[in-house]
């Protein structure tokens, strides 16, 4: 593939890529968000702290982790400890960014990974939680990572394995869950959204290239209210797309 | 102690810790050769209906070789609690679950479990209740400090609550909302480390996980590990023992205990054979051949070894790059 | 000193020493249970595994360990962790045996460390709980070592540091306690004491050598209960002292 | 939530969870180079007034060279936490201590504190808050955790949680009557390590007591080290962290920071000048006399080991065995 195309994939690597800033921390979950880390280490953010749910902290991201516990995800780490060190510091208010994904989103940016149907007599049994409820409900600002079409965009989720701003402003707190976290984007193929600072709702703010905002529109499954001024969302750079074949991804695992 | 919220999930372990005290108070505190075989270890150690956990993350570091004898041998009803990717994926493939307190059960980049949708959709598995990953190791940490619950603040305002066992409270100190997660003591505990002695003393290199949580919540604890090491090793070095001696019940030697998972710093994941699985768990019956052929039709965990052959393991071996 | 004699602290840490079976767990607090267990480990009981608060588990008394928390606390152990693996692991019932000191002492064996006179108006402040209250909750048999006068057996304590068994029989359960806890022994330069199974008030089981009961009775402060038999307590060995002398504590920090 | 008891002692710091959760999204997460003197740390990080805590084990591994530098600089009104033996004794005996939360201050085989009976009986030290070492410990961990309590067996029936400010309630899944012990939050933590880089990554050898959770419950973190060393060294053995960069505002270079106390396979202690305190701290006069002379009377920590002297310096390194 040349510079100037790109898959799905690399799009929506490079664009969740360039949501993380340098010296700040993130945790990091398996696929896409792994590949984000990396591509950003090796851009924009040298310091970006790779946080994995299962103790690696402040790993040097030069080979790709695969999973989770894997020991790419504590190599040249700062420290290597376990899963509740990690947890017990975000929930601690050290973790700014998380990233999620699911089989379902709602306007509250509420997700489900757990069931379709019913709980306790489902259609299809998913794989569950993970650890999307503790990033949901402990870092400071989620990103959640998705396919977007209007079965998984929905206006009510099945399941609410990982708590958005749940039925809207201010009922995250009302639940006890930590003041001032929450959704802060969605990123998809199509799109990058946020979310309305007083009615907590989902917010399309760029459009990602070739693609418009009728598309967008289209393919979601609820109403999505518009930013004042929605942008287009660069495509990935040559620089980017070379760093992620040659560096990032060599072994073409993801891309 | 007013309660605000309760999920409606039964407790499939009760957190009696009381008679976990009388328990632990009883298990031998002398140092006792515990080495066994997996089919000792299995054959004496598990029952029929035992709540069992396995300690792992992804596939990196499974008890696989005491998952497969389990299954070789034909256990069932088992009570399970699960953060797992291909170790429960076996146990489900195989019919022995009947209830799960599910955290994650799914094959990661490969997307769900085909066997937990069957056994759960079917309605063999008859009990999923719901938790996060840390809410399963936090109920883990309870139970490994003699508590009935530890507070936390994950799942508060989930379904993953409501279909759960959990419980809201307001904090008498601070008046913010807790979860309260019930302590959850296994019946038997299933852990593979780089290496313990005979008598049951345990280290793992890298990141930890959950291990330290998981051992203290047993109630009998089974050890593979890759190599035993003679005592003066573990003494040489007390920091990096995660399990003391006291925890054990049974120490496996299992080389390539965690394959085709990976054990860090010692040889890598098998991705062929992880695929493998991906495929033949699509049905029922490619399962059972799959099960067949590296399970049920090998003796032991060296016949399996064997199976898989020298070479692809010697491959793994050599992929491990230097520290 | 010859054999035949021994000073006070020698006929203390002698006969805590045999109150610790081979193949148990002890938590073991400074002074004479550190030396106490070390002749233990010398003599009858060469795996006793010995637990001090800070961490070390299982170490080989080989050298006499002067603080809690000191290197000889995890020499050659089986594990090094810290204060909360040991405490909790006393909390999951895994100790058996845990030695206690004190100012004071009633007849249920409360122990009272932290003030002589009102808490907020001290007349003497004492250092506090420090472990005291931890292994007098959570260890199954506690053995407290005190000094024998009437000052300090007294009929209530100031301030219950240590719970004994509180009020009396089921006070510990009613209060929260783990059941089947409690005072085991006391250990005295006069006496060693033990609890009526019924009543839990402290009881004569026997008298060190030379000692008569009548002075036991004399130096204590509150009625003793009588064993029905009322044994002697052996003086210690030729063998125990050597032990104790020339190995044990050959630089003389104790005896 | 319904209290069946609570202790009558004040929260002498109380236990806000989410404002440290804001504080700490709050401290830097770049790799900055924290090196300084312990004058430079004690001044920019410690006000009068603060509540304060050290990290030890009786005479081990304290951060003593910070403690006599806060006794230097006057700081003064202090809250303390407190399980200590020398170096708490010093902050008593400067009279510096305004409210402890207590569970053991005295000086182990040598007895009780005469600093501590001075400062509490003449009502100097206002306030003693009764705790057990691992209600402490507990304490700290609720804070690392982020919760506000944790739920214990400890100190029930005893007056020590009568005058502690913990709570009794019933648990809401078994009816045992468990402790609730408030999260601790330090305003500034002090601890003395073996080793960390400049960024603030700190090993320990040996045991750990309750460093991890001080580390995480501490507002502010000074860590002083024996050695300084490069980040690769630290990096090369992450499993030995204790205690991450982030976590840490100052990283001072203090060799021989422990003594007269002693630091696990570098140094023992020194007996002779804990014996000389223990003579000093019985009258306010050769306590102070005492103070001029390892502290007043020197500008800082090199100059005090100049004053200990090389020689005796060297003879403490000389009497560490071998592993």
């Amino acid at each position: 593939m040349s510079a100037q195309e790109y898959n799905p994939n690399e799009l929506l690597i490079c664009t969740a890529s360039r949501l993380m800033p340098d010296n700040t921390t993130a945790f990091i979950g398996t696929g896409i968000p792994m590949l984000a880390a990396s591509l950003a280490q090796k851009m924009h953010a040298p310091n970006l702290v790779a946080i994995f749910e299962f103790g690696g902290t402040g790993a040097i991201l030069e080979d790709l982790p695969l999973a989770v516990g894997e020991r790419r995800t504590f190599h040249r780490a700062v420290a290597a400890s376990g899963i509740l060190d990690i947890v017990e510091t975000a929930q601690r208010g050290f973790i700014e960014y998380g990233f999620l994904g699911g089989a379902q989103i709602d306007p509250f940016g509420n997700l489900n990974s757990t069931v379709i149907g019913d709980h306790d007599k489902p259609k299809v049994r998913l794989p569950g939680s993970g650890g999307g409820n503790d990033v949901g409900s402990h870092c400071w600002r989620t990103i959640a990572i998705m396919r977007h079409d209007s079965r998984r965009f929905i206006e009510k989720v099945d399941f609410i394995t990982t708590p958005g701003y749940l039925a809207g402003p201010g009922a995250r707190e009302e639940a006890g869950l930590p003041p001032d976290t929450g959704p802060y984007r969605v990123v998809t193929t199509l799109a990058v959204m946020g979310y309305h600072p007083e009615s907590k709702r989902m917010m399309l703010l760029a459009t990602q290239p070739g693609v418009t905002v009728e598309e967008v529109v289209e393919n979601t499954g609820f109403e999505l209210l518009m930013a004042e001024e929605i942008e287009s969302s660069p495509p990935p750079t040559a620089e980017e797309l070379r760093i992620l074949r040659d560096e990032v991804d060599r072994d073409r695992y993801y891309i | 102690m007013k309660v605000l919220q309760e999920g409606v999930g039964p407790l499939i372990q009760p957190p009696d810790l009381n008679a976990f005290r009388s328990w632990n108070r009883e298990k031998p505190k002398a140092m006792i050769d515990k080495r066994m075989t997996e089919a000792e270890a299995i054959d004496q150690f598990i029952q029929d209906g035992d709540y069992i956990g396995t300690e792992l993350y992804g596939t990196v570091r499974c008890p696989q070789s005491l998952v497969n004898e389990i299954v070789r041998q034909g256990k069932k009803d088992l009570r399970v609690a699960g953060q797992g990717v291909y170790e429960l994926d076996i146990l489900l493939g195989a019919q022995v679950v009947k209830a799960l307190d599910i955290t994650y059960i799914g094959m990661e980049v490969y997307g769900v479990s085909n066997c937990l949708r069957r056994e759960v959709e079917s309605g063999r598995v008859e009990t999923c209740v719901e938790w996060s990953n840390a809410g399963i190791a936090w109920r883990f940490k309870a139970a490994a400090m003699g508590v009935p619950f530890l507070p936390v603040r994950s799942m508060l305002g989930s379904d993953t609550l409501r279909y759960s066992s959990a419980k809201v409270i307001e904090c008498p100190f601070t008046g913010d909302l807790m979860c309260l997660l019930p302590a959850l003591i296994l019946d038997v505990g299933l852990i593979h480390v780089h290496r313990a002695d005979k008598y049951g003393n345990a280290q793992i290199d890298g990141i930890t996980g959950f291990s330290a949580e998981l051992a203290r919540a047993s109630k009998r604890l089974i050890v593979s590990a890759e190599e035993i090491v003679p005592t003066e090793e573990i003494r040489a070095n007390p920091e990096k023992t995660i399990i003391p001696y006291y925890l054990v019940d049974a120490v496996v030697e299992a080389p390539f205990g965690s394959h085709p998972g990976e054990m860090c710093y010692i040889y890598e994941r098998d991705e062929d054979q992880i695929k493998e699985w991906i495929e033949a768990s699509k049905t029922e019956e490619t399962t059972r051949a799959y099960l067949e052929k590296y399970i049920f039709g090998v003796r032991d965990h060296a016949a399996y070894r064997q199976l898989v052959g020298e070479k692809r393991l010697a491959d793994l071996k050599a992929m491990v790059p230097g520290r």
